[in-house]
């Protein structure tokens, strides 16, 4: 045995214990009742349910970071409500045709939780929605409504980069944290 | 002894569950299968001496004493059908094991097959045992369940076609019992079946009336009642020998079971009894000039089916204790001897690789085991004397000349007419199948060249098939003994109320 | 008795193998059975000569009024004579008739000698019934020997035919059997005649009896069937004319007679039906060719002549019909193995044909004539006897009797005619035919006929030892009779009219030698051309009735279950009408929400054209069903109601997905009308029915009684799943397994015929992965335009949870709503997220147990728990509950019925997995090869 | 004013700002032009309008057990629904059901390969 | 808190009504889809505001079943719709 | 009991359109039928059963819940529902993947018999001999 297998087995282990962990914890939120007998049957089922149903293990990069989530999570309820009222009030304007846009977004940080959790949040709020997305350069294509012209839809994507980078902030590695720094990726394929 | 009650239902499931786990062990799957049941025909056979003569046993499972939990009664009637359907599903498992075995597991895939077979049998039994209606839908959802499973198996064209008619009409008659179950609960408030004795009646007649056809018409369906009954001739006869056999044997006497249980033990001064009639003589009529117009042997065998419910019908009808009485004992005799007929025709299948009168002929000359094995339970459907078929008509007639009354009168006519050209139709299949010239066709070399020599377990099977069935004459003394001793049971109601409600409440 | 049956019961089953081990000469040894019947009854000659009957009775069903009575009167003593000494014989001559090769004989012989004993059981029968069921015994070894030569078209016809007719009459006869038997409360005769019913019904049974008689010895109209039975080898022709079978029918006559002949129908019909018999059969004979056809129809002539003498009602009648039944027996028998042995020795059985044989064949010709003159009524003969003692009887009598009269002078008339016609057909020579050469007949094969030749000789010479004998049963008649047998009784009227007849007979043969005037005579009535038009009328109507109500289309069969469903229904409404009053509007106005949901969605539903449109709508009654149930204070029902409505909903896009998008038949608008209309009177009639069942309640519902104890006994404080895993667990058990049986078929189905089902097999390895973050099994095996990073991410997040979540509601159920089968099909959606996201590798990983094996166990798992119970001394299912207090966890409660529902629980997870390894998984594996196929055609079109 | 009328009077206006975006859904389904656009309107129940009512009753309910279930059910729905809006919003693209008059600019549509899927 | 049953009631009831009459128009699947999502988010909170008004708790499991599960039936339909329309 | 007549229609409703889709000849439609029955029968089912809170004991007073028997019956029923569904889906795929089509066919002998009557004929098959044919 390596050193190297050995540091492999060591993250396995955390893996597995923060995925327990975060089963453990939905455990006790379901039955509502934090006792000692619940943890205990948490941690017993937690283990099963990790041993009957293998998967392959999610590798945090990084760690997460307190501020970091709060100011996500403060921006993103912000949104969520200023993007609901105003798709409501789009809703209840009769006669009115609003127009849309699909972009193409391809994020700084080449990770699929990034691109995950970028697009959930996208998604989540009102008048954003991924239609497609690219793992390989990861790359979100998103509909938007509501955009009136151009300058809306780089306001727009300037926004999902700037939630790439609260996510990456929250919950990133200090090299993905760096990387947020590169400039905004360009098309490749010009010649389609 | 009350402890044997269940088990004609658990074993097979326990089977059913066994056989899956060795899916991949075909020959310990067969031997799970018939040890499963043939000790569920020694516990039925246990359990029939104990009712013959004694009260009926109960059970009261989970401890849950009536009219809380479900309660499961076996009574003379059903001790005799668990120990009829029990022997009949033994011998035809045998035949399917052979049949599987010549065919090296091809046509019925022994993964499904067994699982399935056992529920079947589990669902059966259920039905018999079972003193709460609820239940009983229950057993008659999981034997449906299995035979839609069964008769479909190989999945071919012509099976999914019936399959499909089968499978939909069934699902009508158990949604139309369920109906029945909820508007008698909302009626009454109980499912317990000794316990609705009691609140049925009283109920205001209207209701009543309402209740009890909604039943009638469900388990007539089953049961193959006219004009319920065109399913089944286009549906029975694709499906695999064993499993035709055992469903024309076995399926339809659940329907007529429940009928005669719910008819006795629920509405027994009900206002449909004339209906019942009514019906017992359109199905023996319309099924038999059904069977005259066949060219197909299964199908044939199939109208005879739907016909010969009517003898069975008629008893009921006639609601007195003879009545009953024959019914029941044409019950047994039918279960025992449509079974062995299908399985005839499948071995006639096998030899001849044809069912249709067309191209068959010969048979009784290249095989006469074979000729044995048709004639013989071909008369005693016909109602030959002296075998069971006969006494059964016997008692029948002798019930109905007894009721007098028109519609007896009629009914006696139709039964003695059906009996004649139920015998017309068996003796043109005799005459064109096994005594005809052999078709171009057919192998002359007893079938051993073409593959279609007959599997010894096969033949077996069935010729332990006809032997119980002509068994069934000499016994026949002691047989009526107890389908009479049932019958009075059944009329009386008390016995089977007393027996529920002996149990302590927990 | 019984010993006697036994014996032939015994002979036959062991026939087949003595033939074959000893071949024609088993004959000879089978006949020594009957023979022993022939020689018991002759022990008992000075029985019956005393007037005392031989009685055995033996039990078999009481209940029926069945017991095997046997008993041995004069009449049947006679019969037993008969059946025996024929039969014995007839098996004797069966050893020279036939030829060793002759096929089927093994059979034959079974059969024949199952018949003698059928024959023999009737005759000595006392229980009517038992009587019956030998009758019908003969019946069907008659079709079996009729039919012995079933190559022959004619052969399987005629037996099929004669099968047919005496059954009819067999059955009508059976009916009044039960009539007179019920009346009378046994079915002993003995015992039956002394409690007669009278008037009409009397009348009917009597009707019904003869109808069974008469078919049965082929009179008039059923006499059709008898001669095409000739068809049968002739041995079997000669038994069946001379003593079985046909003579069953005038057995019946004549035991029935002192009894009933005075019951009104029975002398008009029978006197009737017999003369009319009498003289059509004779007319027939007269103008046969085959002599084996001419010896039928004379047979069918006699038993016309039987049936009235036997059937007259008084005494000396029936002495006089007793005698000319013996008689009939001895001539007709030999008379038929003379045809047999001219048919051998000469090769034809045609008269036109056969010339010369008095010569050729002397001591034939001998016998022949004995018989023949026996037939004709010559003295000294017994045929002599028996015809002038008939002719005597009706000699003193009123109208009827001076009919009947006319009707049998003549009718022996027409006998004398055939029976010359007869002889000169055989042996005489014929100008313009050329002589027979005949081989030598052996002595052993012409001795059964000589041998009964001879007997009527004697019974000629020695009528009167015969009378005392007969008269036994012929005083069983009321009146009193005086008249004896004898040759001799001096010149008498009847003499007279004897003479007449031979005279005027043979007149009738020369005058049918010189013109032809009298062929074109026929009788009006034909009864095989009836027996032909019903035969086809019944064809017809089965066709027509059977087109008429088998329409094999399902749409009608429900329509009629439905439409029966109407009217029963509606019927039951009306007879309930009014419906009590008293209902509520709703018992929460919440319930109008998801109530105009459903009732919008329902009706859309129907008229949908789009596959998943109804899909979706139907989806939509469901959840507003949820919601009701919700609104009920069901939370349970629409927890597991909305689960199962999920995986409907991905079952139907499962499978709908290779179907094509729209319904491909658009249904015509009066069909589309006429379902509608079904429908709304289906929908009318249970709504009605299900408000008067709910109004009609009066008792308090049993569940009432459900709380307490569940939580006391079942220790679960939610009521519903305690009801599921305890106080109702068998149903749950049955539930479980009617689960797992139709995913058994499911997979039957998809998989097809192959005896692959249900096995995982071995896969073959996945490709590897590619480098860096995986986050599911297989997902990269999906195409890569069906992949979706989200939905793998998400799935390899929410996965653990939903199980996770599974297992609570698996525990919590017992108190909370949940239990095993909310939690089952929680697992079963989350491996459904594994394949929508992964693809068919990736569900075979995320489940690499089989699903059978996890079906099979979750039920023997519950059905462990049942049985659990029974072994601790319970009941099947029983459960115990658990309380412990541990340190640390503090109090730990639970109840062994939540095992049973971890049963549950594991069998609805088999269930859904081998649901979607089917209709997902191999589904697809269907579309990958189909999709390959294509390329590989389109490659082929493209390369050539 | 009690903490109960208060805390009645928050749970109150949640639930009925959460009814009244579910009514903007409603409304902006049946509007909007095309599905897309229709598929924004589905968001706000599924989200916000849930989030609320969910909010709702916690308050009323105010009992760990149940507020713990709550918080639950809204982590879910919060981790599933943009999942179903993806697979969905993918699907309706790739049937061609996008409308391309409505769009200012489509720059999926330059990247799409043959399968649907964008080039790699 | 009656009265906010009571607009609660009718506002989710207009709701539902409107997203009904999506369902049955269509045209397509995927819009029907999406109709059935917004239903069932519609069920949810409608759920949550009956707990919410009888302070009844024993629901909570379903709207965790719901919340958890019910995208799955869109993602198998989104899944399976076929690649166009043509 | 007094029955809920908002109920009382919804069955009706259900039970009407479920028919209406049943005696369709399309295997589809008929399980969406079949499906819609199935609800419409638990809704019959759940209305002659009391009306009340859920029955957990400790939730709503006993004498105010609604009926467990009939939640059980229907729980029992909804998920036997379930397997009924798939086994159908089942055949439609099977019937699909062998004829091209879900439509239930008429039973070709009941035709050919039809096909009889209406010609007036009689039957088939009388007696020949098989050989010479
Ligand atoms: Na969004
Ligand atoms: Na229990």
């Amino acid at each position: 045995m390596t050193a190297g297998s050995s540091a492999v087995r060591r993250t396995r282990w955390r893996d597995r214990i923060v995925a327990a962990l975060v089963l453990v914890a939905v455990w006790m939120l379901l039955w509502g009742v934090f006792s000692w007998a619940t943890l205990a049957g948490g941690i017993v089922v937690a283990a099963v349910v990790l041993k009957v149903f293998p998967l392959p293990a999610v590798t945090f990069a990084g760690r997460p970071h307190p501020l970091g989530l709060l100011r996500f999570a403060v921006r993103f309820a912000g949104d969520l409500v200023r993007a609901s009222v105003q798709l409501a009030v789009l809703a209840f304007r009769l006669g009115h045709q609003p127009r849309s846009a699909i972009i193409r977004v391809p994020l700084r940080v080449p990770s699929d939780l990034v691109l995950t959790l970028t697009g959930e949040a996208v998604s989540l709020v009102p008048g954003s929605l991924i239609v497609d997305t690219d793992q390989a350069s990861t790359t979100l294509y998103i509909h938007v409504i509501g955009v009136a012209d151009r300058d809306a839809v780089e306001r727009f994507r300037r926004e999902v980069y700037a939630t790439e980078a609260r996510i990456v902030r929250a919950i990133g590695s200090e090299a993905e944290i760096g990387m947020l720094g590169r400039p905004v990726p360009v098309r490749r394929r010009e010649d389609s | 002894m009350t402890w044997l009650v269940p088990l004609p239902v658990i074993m097979p499931l326990l089977g059913a569950a066994v056989t899956l786990l060795l899916r991949r062990r075909p020959v310990l799957q067969r031997a799970v299968s018939v040890l499963v049941l043939s000790a569920t025909l020694v516990v039925a056979v246990l359990l029939l001496a104990s009712t013959a003569t004694g009260p009926p046993l109960t059970v009261a499972v989970g401890g849950w004493a009536a009219p809380l939990g479900i309660v499961l009664v076996a009574d003379r009637l059903a001790a005799l059908m668990l120990v009829v359907s029990a022997a009949v599903t033994l011998c035809v498992l045998v035949y399917s094991i052979g049949q599987g075995m010549a065919d090296g597991d091809d046509a019925v895939p022994v993964a499904v097959y067994h699982p399935a077979y056992l529920i079947l049998t589990a669902g059966v039994t259920n039905a018999f045992l079972a003193g709460d209606l609820f239940n009983l839908y229950v057993g008659f959802e999981i034997l449906l369940a299995a035979s839609y499973v069964l008769i479909t198996i190989g999945a071919t064209r012509s099976r999914i076609r019936t399959g499909t008619t089968y499978v939909v009409v069934s699902l009508l008659s158990s949604l139309i019992f369920l109906t029945a179950i909820g508007l008698i609960y909302a009626a009454t408030g109980t499912l317990n079946l000794a316990q609705l004795a009691g609140r049925l009646d009283a109920l205001p007649d209207g209701l009543q009336l309402g209740l009890q056809s909604m039943l009638l018409l469900a388990f007539g369906i089953k049961a193959a009642v006219f004009p319920l009954s065109a399913w089944l001739p286009d549906s029975y006869p694709t499906a695999i020998a064993p499993v035709t056999a055992v469903f024309a044997g076995l399926l339809t006497k659940v329907g007529v079971y429940a009928i005669i249980r719910t008819q006795t033990l629920l509405f027994p001064d009900g206002p449909a009894g004339g209906v019942l009639l009514v019906a017992a003589l359109l199905t023996m009529t319309v099924g038999i000039l059904g069977a005259v117009a066949q060219s197909d042997i299964k199908r044939l065998l199939s109208f005879t089916l739907v016909s010969h419910i009517g003898y069975m019908l008629f008893g009921i009808g006639l609601a007195s204790s003879a009545g009953l009485s024959g019914a029941i004992f044409y019950v047994v005799h039918h279960i025992v001897v449509q079974t062995t007929l299908f399985l005839a025709a499948g071995l006639i299948e096998r030899r001849g690789g044809t069912t249709t009168l067309d191209r068959l002929g010969g048979l009784a000359r290249l095989t006469p085991v074979l000729g044995v094995l048709f004639f013989v339970p071909a008369l005693n459907l016909a109602g030959i004397p002296p075998f069971s078929g006969f006494l059964g008509k016997l008692g029948l007639l002798q019930a109905g000349v007894d009721a007098g009354g028109a519609l007896a009168w009629v009914l006696v006519a139709g039964s003695v007419v059906t009996s004649l050209l139920t015998l017309y139709a068996i003796g043109r299949v005799w005459n064109l199948a096994f005594w005809r010239t052999p078709h171009a066709s057919m192998p002359a070399d007893g079938g051993a060249r073409a593959g279609r020599a007959l599997p010894r377990l096969m033949v077996g099977a069935t010729l332990a098939l006809v032997v119980l069935g002509t068994g069934l004459t000499v016994v026949s003394g002691p047989l009526f003994d107890i389908t009479s001793r049932a019958a009075t049971e059944l009329r009386e109601r008390q016995p089977y109320v007393h027996a529920v409600f002996a149990e302590e409440v927990p | 008795m019984l010993i006697l049956l036994t014996a032939h019961l015994a002979a036959a089953v062991a026939a087949p193998s003595l033939v074959r081990l000893l071949r024609l000469r088993a004959f000879y040894v089978l006949a020594a059975v009957p023979g022993a019947a022939l020689v018991w009854a002759l022990s008992h000659t000075t029985t019956m000569r005393d007037g005392h009957a031989v009685a055995e009775t033996y039990p078999w069903a009481g209940q029926l009024g069945l017991d095997v009575a046997l008993r041995m009167t004069s009449l049947s003593w006679l019969m037993v004579l008969l059946v025996g000494g024929v039969g014995a014989l007839a098996l004797i001559y069966c050893a020279r008739y036939f030829d060793a090769a002759e096929p089927g004989l093994a059979r034959f012989a079974g059969v024949f000698v199952g018949f003698a004993g059928a024959m023999l059981g009737l005759v000595v029968s006392d229980n009517l019934i038992v009587l019956y069921v030998f009758w019908e015994l003969t019946t069907v070894f008659s079709y079996l020997l009729i039919g012995h030569d079933a190559a022959a078209r004619a052969s399987r016809r005629a037996a099929l035919q004669a099968l047919i007719v005496t059954t009819l009459g067999g059955l009508a006869m059976l009916v009044g059997i039960i009539m007179l038997g019920e009346h009378a409360g046994s079915y002993r005769w003995s015992q039956v005649v002394s409690d007669l019913p009278g008037g009409g019904y009397l009348a009917v049974a009597v009707v019904l009896l003869l109808l069974g008689a008469l078919s049965k010895s082929a009179i008039f109209p059923f006499s059709f069937w008898l001669p095409a039975a000739m068809a049968a080898p002739t041995p079997v022709s000669a038994y069946l004319h001379a003593a079985a079978m046909v003579k069953a029918g005038v057995f019946l006559v004549g035991l029935l007679g002192p009894a009933l002949a005075g019951a009104g129908p029975w002398r008009p019909v029978v006197l009737t039906a017999g003369a009319v018999t009498m003289l059509f059969g004779g007319w027939t004979a007269l103008r046969q060719h085959d002599l084996k056809l001419l010896l039928a129809y004379g047979t069918v002539s006699q038993l016309g002549l039987l049936v009235v003498a036997l059937g007259a009602g008084f005494r000396d009648a029936a002495l006089a019909g007793a005698m000319m039944l013996l008689a009939h027996a001895m001539f007709k028998a030999a008379l038929f193995f003379v045809v047999g042995i001219i048919d051998h020795a000469a090769g034809t059985r045609d008269l036109r044909e056969l010339s010369g044989l008095r010569r050729s064949a002397p001591a034939v010709w001998v016998v022949a004539l004995l018989a023949a003159l026996s037939m004709a009524g010559v003295p000294p003969l017994a045929g002599f006897v028996g015809k002038e003692a008939i002719v005597d009887a009706f000699l003193s009598g009123g109208w009827w009797e001076w009919t009947v009269l006319a009707a049998v002078v003549a009718g022996s008339m027409l006998t004398v005619a055939y029976t010359v016609r007869f002889l000169w057909g055989a042996f005489f020579d014929k100008p313009a035919v050329e002589p027979r050469t005949v081989h030598r007949v052996s002595w052993s094969f012409l001795g059964p006929a000589a041998l009964l030749a001879a007997a009527g000789l004697a019974a000629g010479l020695f009528a009167p030892v015969l009378d005392r004998l007969l008269a036994g049963y012929a005083d069983t008649y009321p009146d009193a009779g005086h008249y004896h047998l004898a040759l001799w009784h001096g010149v008498t009227p009847a003499l007279a009219l004897s003479a007449l007849i031979l005279a005027s007979g043979a007149a009738l043969f020369a005058m049918t030698m010189r013109t032809r005037w009298w062929r074109r005579v026929r009788l009006p009535v034909d009864g095989a051309a009836g027996y032909e038009r019903a035969t086809d009328g019944l064809g017809r109507l089965a066709i027509e009735v059977t087109g008429a109500t088998q329409r094999g289309s399902l749409p009608i069969y429900l329509g009629t279950i439905l439409l029966v469903l109407v009217l029963l229904g509606g019927g039951a409404l009306l007879a309930a009408w009014p419906l009590p009053g008293g209902f509520r509007l709703w018992d929460n106005a919440l319930q109008l929400v998801p109530a105009a949901v459903l009732v919008v969605a329902a009706g859309f539903a129907t008229r949908a054209r789009r596959r998943l449109a109804a899909v979706v709508l139907v989806g939509v009654t469901g959840y507003a069903t949820a919601i009701l149930f919700i609104l009920h204070g069901a939370p349970d029902l629409a927890l597991t109601q909305l689960l199962v409505e999920t995986c409907t909903m991905v079952m139907f896009v499962l499978v709908l997905r290779r179907l094509p998008g729209h319904f491909s038949v658009r249904p015509l608008v009066a069909a589309r009308r006429l379902r509608v209309a079904i429908g709304v009177a289906v929908g009318t009639v249970i709504s009605g029915l299900a408000y008067a069942a709910t109004a009609g309640r009066q008792a308090v519902a049993i569940s009432t009684g459900f709380p307490e104890p569940a939580v006391s006994y079942g220790g679960g404080r939610n009521v519903v799943n305690v009801t599921l895993v305890d106080i109702r667990a068998w149903d749950t058990m049955g539930e479980i397994s009617v689960l797992l049986v139709a995913a058994i078929g499911v997979a039957g189905l998809v998989f097809g015929g192959s005896g692959r089902l249900l096995h995982s097999g071995r896969r073959p390895p996945l490709p590897t992965p590619p480098r860096g973050q995986v986050w599911l099994m297989a997902g990269h095996t999906l195409d890569a335009g069906l992949r979706s990073p989200i939905l793998e991410v998400v799935t390899r997040l929410v996965f653990h949870t939903i199980v996770l979540f599974s297992i609570y509601l698996l525990f919590a159920g017992h108190n909370a709503p949940g239990g095993g089968f909310a939690g089952g099909l929680v697992v079963g959606l989350a491996l459904v997220l594994r394949y929508l996201a992964g693809g068919r590798h990736e569900l075979a990983v995320a489940a690499p147990v089989d699903a059978g094996a996890v079906m099979g166990a979750g039920l023997f798992i519950a059905l462990g728990t049942g049985l659990a119970g029974l072994i601790g001394g319970g009941q099947v299912l029983q459960s115990t509950l658990l309380d412990w207090h541990l340190p640390l966890l503090g109090h730990v409660h639970f109840v062994t019925s939540m095992i049973f529902d971890v049963g549950v629980y594991l069998v609805v997870i088999g269930v859904v997995l081998n649901i979607l390894r089917s209709l997902g998984a191999e589904v697809d594996r269907h579309e990958q090869i189909q999709r390959a196929g294509e390329t590989a055609r389109r490659e082929k079109v493209g390369a050539a | 004013m009690t903490v109960q009328t208060l805390a009645d009077l928050v749970a109150g206006a949640c639930l009925v700002s959460g009814a009244v975006l579910s009514l903007a859904a409603g409304v902006g389904l049946l509007r909007f032009p095309d599905l897309l656009s229709r598929m924004h309107a589905a968001t706000k129940p599924q989200v916000l309008g849930l989030l609320l009512i969910l909010a709702g009753a916690a308050v009323r309910l105010h009992n760990i057990i149940d507020v713990t279930t709550l918080v639950l059910v809204g982590v879910f729905q919060l981790v599933t629904a943009p999942v179903a809006a993806h697979m969905v919003g993918r699907a309706v693209y790739r049937a061609g059901q996008a409308r391309g008059d409505l769009l200012i600019v489509d720059e999926l549509r330059e990247d799409r390969t043959d399968d649907g899927s964008p080039a790699r | 808190m009656t009265v906010v049953g009571i607009i609660v009631s009718a506002l989710l009831f207009a709701a539902v009504s409107l997203v009904l009459i999506r369902i049955v128009r269509g045209p397509t699947t995927l819009d029907r889809i999406v109709a059935v999502d917004v239903l069932l988010a519609i069920v949810v909170c409608a759920i949550a505001a009956e707990a919410a008004f009888t302070r009844d708790a024993t629901s909570l499991p379903v709207l965790v079943v719901l919340s958890i599960l019910g995208f799955i039936g869109s993602v198998t339909v989104a899944r399976f719709s076929p690649r166009s329309r043509r | 009991m007094s029955p809920n007549l908002l109920l009382v229609v919804v069955v009706g409703v259900l039970f009407a359109a479920g028919v209406t889709l049943l005696l369709e000849r399309n295997l589809t439609r008929v399980i969406l039928g079949i499906t819609m029955l199935g609800n419409g029968v638990n809704l019959l089912i759940l209305l002659g059963g009391a009306y009340g809170g859920p029955p957990i004991v400790g939730v709503t007073p006993e004498p105010r819940m609604s009926d467990p028997l009939t939640q059980a019956m229907i729980l029992t029923a909804i998920v036997i529902t379930l397997g009924m569904t798939a086994f159908l889906l089942a055949m439609a795929y099977r019937s699909w993947l062998l004829t091209g089509h879900d439509n239930v066919q008429d039973d070709v002998e009941d035709r050919r018999i039809m096909r009889r009557a209406e010609r007036d004929e009689g039957l088939e098959n009388e007696d020949e001999d098989g050989g010479q044919r």
